[in-house]
């Protein structure tokens, strides 16, 4: 059977005109997919997730009522993933921390957590992809590679395609990329400014102060670069990691931000995030619509308080403030540092997850569900915030996320009800 | 759903010519009924009775609020608002969150709002967000006066009527919107429009042209709500000669110009900003035209528009931080945080400007009650408004604590103080009829039962910031201005009878989108509970 | 009231997870009974306990608090107080003196992230070290601290005083983004400073016995005796030691952060 | 009444209520702090041409000054709040902000306070920095050798002007000494200055005048050299007269300075101690000379 305009669920890009062959409840051929989203949607089905409870195989009913007796004694737990899912599933995260009196994060606050703080900051000028393609003749990718992380964004939005305003393509585009280190995008800019590690933001203040007209001794790669940015038609700077993970974190977003804004009063410029999980946006814009706040919410007070640095994954786990973690398509083993992730076997650890990972190894509970995007349908946003709604291609055995993040929440005031 | 009858309150239910008599209320099956088999009775002696209220102009949902939201943690920080047996935890400051916003609404007796901005592209996550306000009834409008595809068709009146049905359908929208036609395109490019004539940087279309279009094919459609424009030249000195132009050229058209306030500016700079208010309300009772005031309240908000060209300047005036976001072919927005202040002489002069307009355009079925929420400030103002506009000496008072400026505008010399039912006008009666929704803003057979029922308090301001009670679709969901139980409404669509496919060259421009034209219509999936009004 | 007698509060418990404490304090407890005091709120976790239930609680109607114990998980002691004094003889968590406006706070051990952020008047004194945004603006805020002083004999993590406009913070060492977007106020740092020092900062004065490494949008002015700096050196003296040659010597000066308005200011102690 | 062998006549010195403040100039050293505050209070010996009357009160070392350098404290009176105001914001700018090394602060704890660096703010040219230190606030203005550094606004409070005694005397070397010892005597003393050259006037001078334009003219009584051709005030053998000046920030300090300059003033030679009024109609005060003396006695 044949699918067509498939949204693909891996990265930021949520590229939305695949082709999928399925057979037998298995995709067996991709087009238009990148080398990452074929060799996700050609091996779906090693590693799943069974249910089990203390590493042992049982039912799905089991996993999930374990889950909320445990959840429910928590003093502080910490609902924690969310950027692997459909939007639905966040909202009900929400719902689920709300009622629990715990605390709820995204991936955001390990990636562009900073960036978020930066917005608050400054500000953000900002446009969608396809802006970028339609009028962009300068693209500035600052400590991003998109030909590794976000294969097809120089393909489909922001280097080749011809847009309204556009039409010669890569041809009227200049590629800048400024990196601390040679990469496969940067071998394909027009130009390419290699920093000295952790010097960003002092690189960004310096092209502001060029741009204000200040006079300052400074690399002459970076006045030229001053100098093309002002004098573009449309620019976009797209960063990524590099920028927001690397020495200073939000105040070289709040640098690179206000670069952008400064430009704007010689010529249109944009910023964007190259944001990674597909849904991880979503995360923020249904925390953000829900509670006010986009990520490292705690509801302990019965009402929503922010507090990055706080009540942010990393925070929680590595002063060892929560007592109980419930993880949501999200490998945090994997991905966090090693003082955080540890305590997460010292914990009732309980993971909602499609896939077997380094944290499902460790849980408690582990419940697997229909992965969002695949087997179950729902919202995701784009890195710019286009809200796409996912497909489902395939059949899966287990209910998803949402379905399972309802039973808990049903399953909690049950058990309140029954209390009282 | 229990029957339910309201006995002894002093009705105001404009739109069925009743001005407070005492009446009693009948509800079957979540509507108004001829006589109910009422198992509960409610006695509202000395109460006043409404239909539930209709908000024509707000900003609730989307991506521009949602922005907003995320832009303004030190605001929400101060606002905390609790969870509760029934009702959801959230913030309440200028930029509540959804809940916050429809338990809010309901407090005050208002039962339906409309989301006045949404570009077709992110059409999904303002349903998504309209599907987390409880309470109320709401519905969208669809931002069209900057997007490409009709800009560069605007001489070609059949294929730009066959694209916004299309459009409307596919965004699941309710109305047009129209937003500093041709301005917003042109801060693509780092430009605006100054005047209905002039033409934009990339495209041979004049906002005169797109206003016109728009407005016809609005009528073509006969759409149940006419074109919602937010004219061009908004928030400048000196504006209003644009704005009479704007006027002139809608005359005898149906159209209806949101917050007006905004462009009733003379002057020729902030220095000597005044209000125009009375040229300009003269000619809209001249005219078929409907407007919505747009009043500002003095303190903190933050402003959002797709005026995006105005919050770049916006920004530039105040110093704070900007947000911008260039929509694809579609349209642009802004957002800038603001204070208004009271000795601040062009704050001053813009609060009377609002009040002026409600105070001089005769018809109160043609101007109706707004913040433009939260650009002038919250909709929570609403009470405070009302107040104003139904009690003269308050509102002298109010103006004694201004810069002096306010008071060299008419405000002063006007004596006229609204009457209960003429708020039951502009808040309900009128909107609902502009909006075209037959089953609301009144309390006639048949309506939905969307009820406010208010106490009859000396304090004008108290009584109808918290409703006694408030009745949704038959079910009480208010007491005493607190939520006793939590309640979803519908959303509002188009029924346009055929089913609506987009012209080949439509097609043909989805290569000048990053989202496949498959994959861009909102799926009925994200309008759970609904109603399509039919057009014509 | 007696003078001297004031409030004593015993930690009984040991907690992981967080205590939210922002009723301990001073202008409250002044106007309590001790079954009052006892009987106070504070949310640990997600449930509501009583201060019996942790503390031993002795003394009534004091505005002088004592606080024994361990307290790195406690959050927002003295959060708002107007006046009176807390003495906390242990290690404190987070948001301690935040938005406080008058009365003191003494830590004998060390505190954490957020102390005194949006500060408004007050003093409060740390004996050991604190955390990151020391006196800063919370979240999204135009204006950090707006008044008073904050003293940490130890060192400080990051961004201490981001978005001050007003007040003074005296600190051992200092992390990265010291008085970053500050429009006001004085910043001084004894010992070692980080990175960025007074990036993006308008207005405002940054002063710096040891020689950093500064932005490259601070541009140089001088070097002399800064009138105005011997005057707040002779203040804080009053609590702590200043060298005399702090006061007498001169001061490189340096203006940024200029991508900003570009008048705040850098002074470096030369001798 | 005698003291010594100098009649202290019985009448009154009449004083006025002027508005005074208290400027501490300070500086590199004792010279430069001198300095500045000789430029300020220079060009001050009365309201009728000088806009205020001003002189030193003292000396203060470093360690009581804010900024711990050396200060020289003055006093300065006009007849009005304004006056007094603008006269700050004058001679600060013109003698102080000019002076090298100095800095300027408010040394008064008055409740009424004029505004007086935030005035001259303005000459920073838009670079001028507002500080906070304690509870008050500063202006450090950018200047050729760095920064001036004046205080925001400066208290000031209803003092006393006028007071004076009147010294007679046969010789005119005798009368000086007399004069210089009863100066010397009042220096020591705070809350006062004396605002005339050397703290001694020789012009003193009555109200009104022959001249229309004049609302002051010399005091005819008192001048030696016209005796016979007015209603003089002089015994025959009277051929110098010293009039001593006071202004204070309260009437006790007046009372105390003339007490004391009275004693010291009371030597061999000086026939008489009178002193100036004008039949109550110029001042609030009315200060009995031979009173002062009942108080002391007690």
């Amino acid at each position: 059977m044949k699918f067509e305009h498939v949204v693909c669920p891996l990265c930021g890009c949520l590229c939305d005109d695949l082709e999928l062959i399925v057979e037998r409840n298995e995709v067996i051929s991709t087009k238009n997919a990148c080398a990452l989203s074929r060799s996700m949607f050609l091996n779906l089905n090693a590693d799943l997730a069974k249910p089990l409870i203390e590493g042992k195989e049982t039912g799905i009913e089991a996993c999930v009522d374990k889950a909320i007796g445990i959840i429910s004694k928590a003093d502080y737990p910490l609902v924690y993933g969310l950027a692997s899912t459909e939007s639905n599933a966040q909202r009900k995260a929400v719902e689920l921390a709300e009622l629990l009196g715990g605390a709820i994060d995204s991936t955001s606050s390990i990636c562009h957590g900073p960036t978020v703080l930066g917005v608050q900051m400054m500000g953000e000028v900002t446009c969608t992809l396809g802006t970028i393609m339609n009028q962009a003749d300068l693209v500035v990718f600052w400590g991003s590679n998109p030909v590794d992380a976000h294969p097809r964004h120089l393909t489909r939005y922001s280097l080749t395609p011809r847009g309204l305003f556009t039409p010669r393509g890569r041809k009227g585009r200049r590629m800048i990329v400024v990196d601390v280190r040679e990469t496969k995008s940067s071998k394909l800019a027009d130009r390419f400014i290699q920093l000295k590690p952790g010097t960003d933001f002092e690189a960004l203040s310096s092209l502001r102060a060029l741009i204000k007209g200040e006079k300052i001794d400074i690399d002459p790669e970076l006045k030229e670069l001053a100098e093309e940015m002002k004098s573009c038609e449309f620019g976009a700077l797209l960063f990524g990691q590099g920028l927001t993970m690397s020495n200073g974190k939000n105040m070289n977003v709040n640098a690179a931000l206000a670069l952008v804004r400064d430009l704007n009063q010689h010529t249109k410029f944009a910023i964007l995030p190259m944001r990674g999980h597909y849904n991880v946006t979503g995360a923020d814009m249904v925390f953000t619509w829900q509670t006010g706040y986009p990520f490292a919410i705690d509801f302990s007070l019965g009402y929503p308080r922010y507090g990055p640095g706080e009540f942010s994954v990393v925070d929680l786990l590595s002063r060892k403030e929560v007592d109980v973690a419930l993880i949501i398509a999200s490998d945090p083993v994997s991905s966090l540092p090693a003082q955080a992730s540890s305590y997460l076997s010292e914990i009732d650890t309980i993971v909602i997850d499609p896939n077997r990972s380094m944290t499902s190894e460790i849980a408690r509970v582990v419940i697997p569900t229909a992965r969002a995007g695949i087997s179950a349908e729902g919202t995701a946003y784009r890195m710019d915030g286009v809200p796409i709604r996912l497909k489902k291609v395939l059949k899966s055995p287990y209910p998803s996320d949402y379905e399972v993040l309802c039973k808990i929440v049903n399953g909690v005031i049950d058990g309140r009800s029954k209390d009282s | 759903m229990e029957d339910l009858k309201i006995v002894n309150g002093i009705v105001y239910d404009p739109l069925n010519g009743i001005d407070g008599e005492r009446l009693d209320i009948h509800v079957s099956g979540g509507k108004i009924a001829e006589r109910a088999k009422a198992q509960r009775v409610i006695d509202v002696k000395g109460m006043v009775v409404m239909p539930g209220g209709v908000d024509i102009h707000s900003h609730i949902a989307g991506p521009k609020i949602n922005m907003g939201r995320r832009l303004r943690p030190e605001n929400h920080r101060t606002a905390p608002v609790p969870k509760t047996d029934v009702t959801r935890a959230g913030v309440g400051g200028g930029l509540s969150s959804t809940f916050v916003t429809g338990y809010r609404y309901a407090a005050m007796g208002y039962t339906t709002v409309m989301e006045p901005a949404v570009p077709p592209l992110m059409a999904r996550h303002a349903h998504e967000e309209l599907n987390d306000i409880p309470m109320v009834d709401k519905g969208c409008y669809v931002l069209m006066g900057n997007n490409e595809y009709i800009i560069s068709h605007i001489h070609e009146l059949n294929k730009v009527e066959n694209y916004v049905k299309w459009l409307l359908n596919a965004a699941k929208g309710y109305a047009i919107k129209a937003v500093n036609p041709c301005g917003s395109d042109n801060w693509k490019w780092g430009e605006n429009v100054h005047g209905l004539g002039e033409k934009g940087v990339k495209f041979d279309a004049t906002p005169k042209e797109m206003i016109t279009t728009l407005s016809e094919v609005n009528k073509r459609l006969k759409l149940p709500h006419p074109l919602h424009l937010h004219t061009i030249d908004l928030g400048v000195p000196g504006n209003y000669e644009t704005t009479l132009e704007t006027l002139e050229m809608l005359k005898g058209k149906r159209a209806h110009l949101t917050h007006l306030q905004f462009n009733c500016y003379g002057g020729s700079s902030w220095k000597d900003l005044s209000s125009e208010a009375g040229g300009i309300a003269e000619k809209v009772n001249d005219s078929k035209i409907t407007v919505d005031s747009g009043q500002v309240i003095f303190g903190d908000v933050t402003t959002m528009t797709a005026d995006a060209p105005w919050q770049y300047r916006l920004y530039r005036l105040s110093g704070n931080k900007w947000v911008n976001n260039d929509v694809e072919v579609e349209c642009g927005g802004g957002i800038v945080p603001y204070r208004y202040r009271k000795k601040n002489s062009v704050n001053a002069t813009q609060w009377a400007i609002g009040l002026e307009l409600l105070l001089m355009i005769e018809d109160p079925w043609r101007v109706y009650l707004s913040t433009d929420n939260p650009n002038g400030g919250s909709f929570t103002s609403y009470p405070y408004i009302i107040k104003l506009l139904m009690d003269k000496k308050f509102r002298k008072e109010e103006l004694s604590t201004l810069h002096q400026n306010a008071s060299s505008t008419s405000l002063p010399d006007i004596d006229r103080e609204y009457t209960l039912g003429e708020i039951a006008t502009i808040t309900r009666g009128a909107t609902a009829k502009s909006l075209g929704l037959k089953n609301k803003g009144h309390l006639g057979v048949g309506a939905d039962a969307d009820i406010a029922i208010y106490p009859l308090k000396e304090d004008i301001a108290k009584m109808f910031s918290k409703a006694s009670y408030v009745i949704k679709d038959g079910d009480l969901v208010v007491g005493k201005g607190k939520i006793i139980s939590e309640k979803y409404g519908k959303t509002f669509m188009l029924d346009f009878k055929e089913k609506v496919e987009p012209d080949p060259d439509v097609r043909e421009f989805f290569k000048y989108y990053t989202v496949d034209i498959e994959n861009y219509p909102v799926e009925m999936a994200y309008l759970p509970r609904y109603e399509a009004i039919k057009c014509g | 009231m007696l003078m001297g007698e004031g409030i004593k509060l015993r930690l009984q418990k040991e907690f992981n997870v967080p205590v939210d404490a922002p009723c301990i304090r001073p202008d409250l407890f002044k106007t309590l009974g001790n079954e009052k005091i006892k009987n106070l709120d504070l949310h640990v976790g997600n449930k509501v306990k009583g201060l019996k239930d942790l503390f031993e609680v002795e003394g009534e109607f004091s505005d002088e608090i004592t606080i024994d114990g361990d307290l790195s998980n406690f959050k927002g002691i003295g959060h708002k107080m107007e006046s009176g004094k807390i003495t906390i003889r242990g290690t404190v968590g987070m948001h301690t003196g935040a938005e406080m406006s008058g009365g003191k706070i003494i830590i004998e051990g060390n505190a954490s992230d957020w102390l005194g952020a949006e500060l408004q008047g007050g003093m409060i004194r740390v004996k050991g070290n604190a955390g990151n945004l020391v006196g800063a603006g919370y979240r999204g805020s135009k204006v950090g601290m707006r008044g008073g002083m904050i003293i940490v004999e130890g060192g400080v993590g990051n961004e201490v005083g981001a978005l001050m406009r007003r007040g003074t913070i005296a600190v051992g060492n200092a992390g990265d983004f010291t008085g970053c977007f500050a429009t006001g106020g004085s910043i001084l740092v004894w010992g070692d400073t980080g990175e960025r020092t007074g990036a993006f900062m308008s207005r405002g004065t940054i002063v710096l016995y040891h020689e950093p490494k500064l932005l490259p949008t601070f541009k140089y002015g001088c070097a002399y005796n800064p009138v105005f700096l011997r005057m707040l050196l002779r203040l804080l003296s009053n609590w702590v030691d200043v060298d005399p040659q702090y006061i007498t010597g001169n001061y490189k000066r340096y203006s940024g952060d200029i991508t900003e308005l570009g008048k705040g200011e850098i002074l470096i102690w030369v001798g | 009444m005698w003291i010594n062998t100098t009649e202290i006549e019985n009448t009154f010195a009449e004083a006025f209520v002027m508005w005074g403040a208290r400027v501490l100039v300070t500086g590199k050293d004792e010279k430069w702090a001198e300095v500045g505050a000789e430029a300020l209070t220079g060009f001050a010996t009365s309201v009728i041409g000088c806009g205020c009357e001003a002189g030193i009160e003292r000396a203060v070392k470093s360690d009581e000054t804010p900024d711990g350098r050396p200060g020289v404290s003055c006093l300065l009176f006009a007849r009005g709040r304004e006056e007094l105001g603008d006269q700050l914001v004058n001679r600060i700018g013109q003698a102080v902000m000019t002076a090298p090394t100095t800095a300027c602060f408010d040394a008064l704890e008055g409740d009424q306070r004029v505004p007086v660096g935030d005035k001259l703010r303005y000459f920073g040219d838009g670079f001028q920095i507002s500080k906070r230190i304690g509870d008050k606030r500063y202006w450090r203005i950018p200047v050729m050798e760095g920064e001036f550094v004046v205080e925001d606004k400066f208290s000031i409070q209803k003092g006393v002007g006028g007071g004076n005694f009147i010294l007679l005397s046969e010789d005119p070397d005798t009368a000086l000494t007399a004069a210089e010892k009863a100066v010397e005597a009042i220096g020591g003393m705070k809350n006062v200055i004396m605002p005339f050259p050397g703290g001694i006037v020789r012009s003193g001078s009555k109200v009104g005048a022959k001249y229309k334009s004049l609302g002051a003219s010399t005091n005819t009584p008192f001048c030696p050299t016209i005796k016979g051709l007015v209603k003089t005030q002089l015994p025959d053998e009277v051929n110098t007269v010293y009039e001593l000046v006071i202004d204070g920030l309260d009437i006790e300090s007046v009372k105390g300075a003339m007490r004391l300059g009275i004693e010291q003033a009371s030597t061999p030679g000086i026939k008489k101690i009178t002193s100036g009024n004008y039949g109550g109609r110029l001042g609030k005060y009315m200060i009995a000379l031979q009173e002062l003396f009942g108080d002391a006695d007690g």
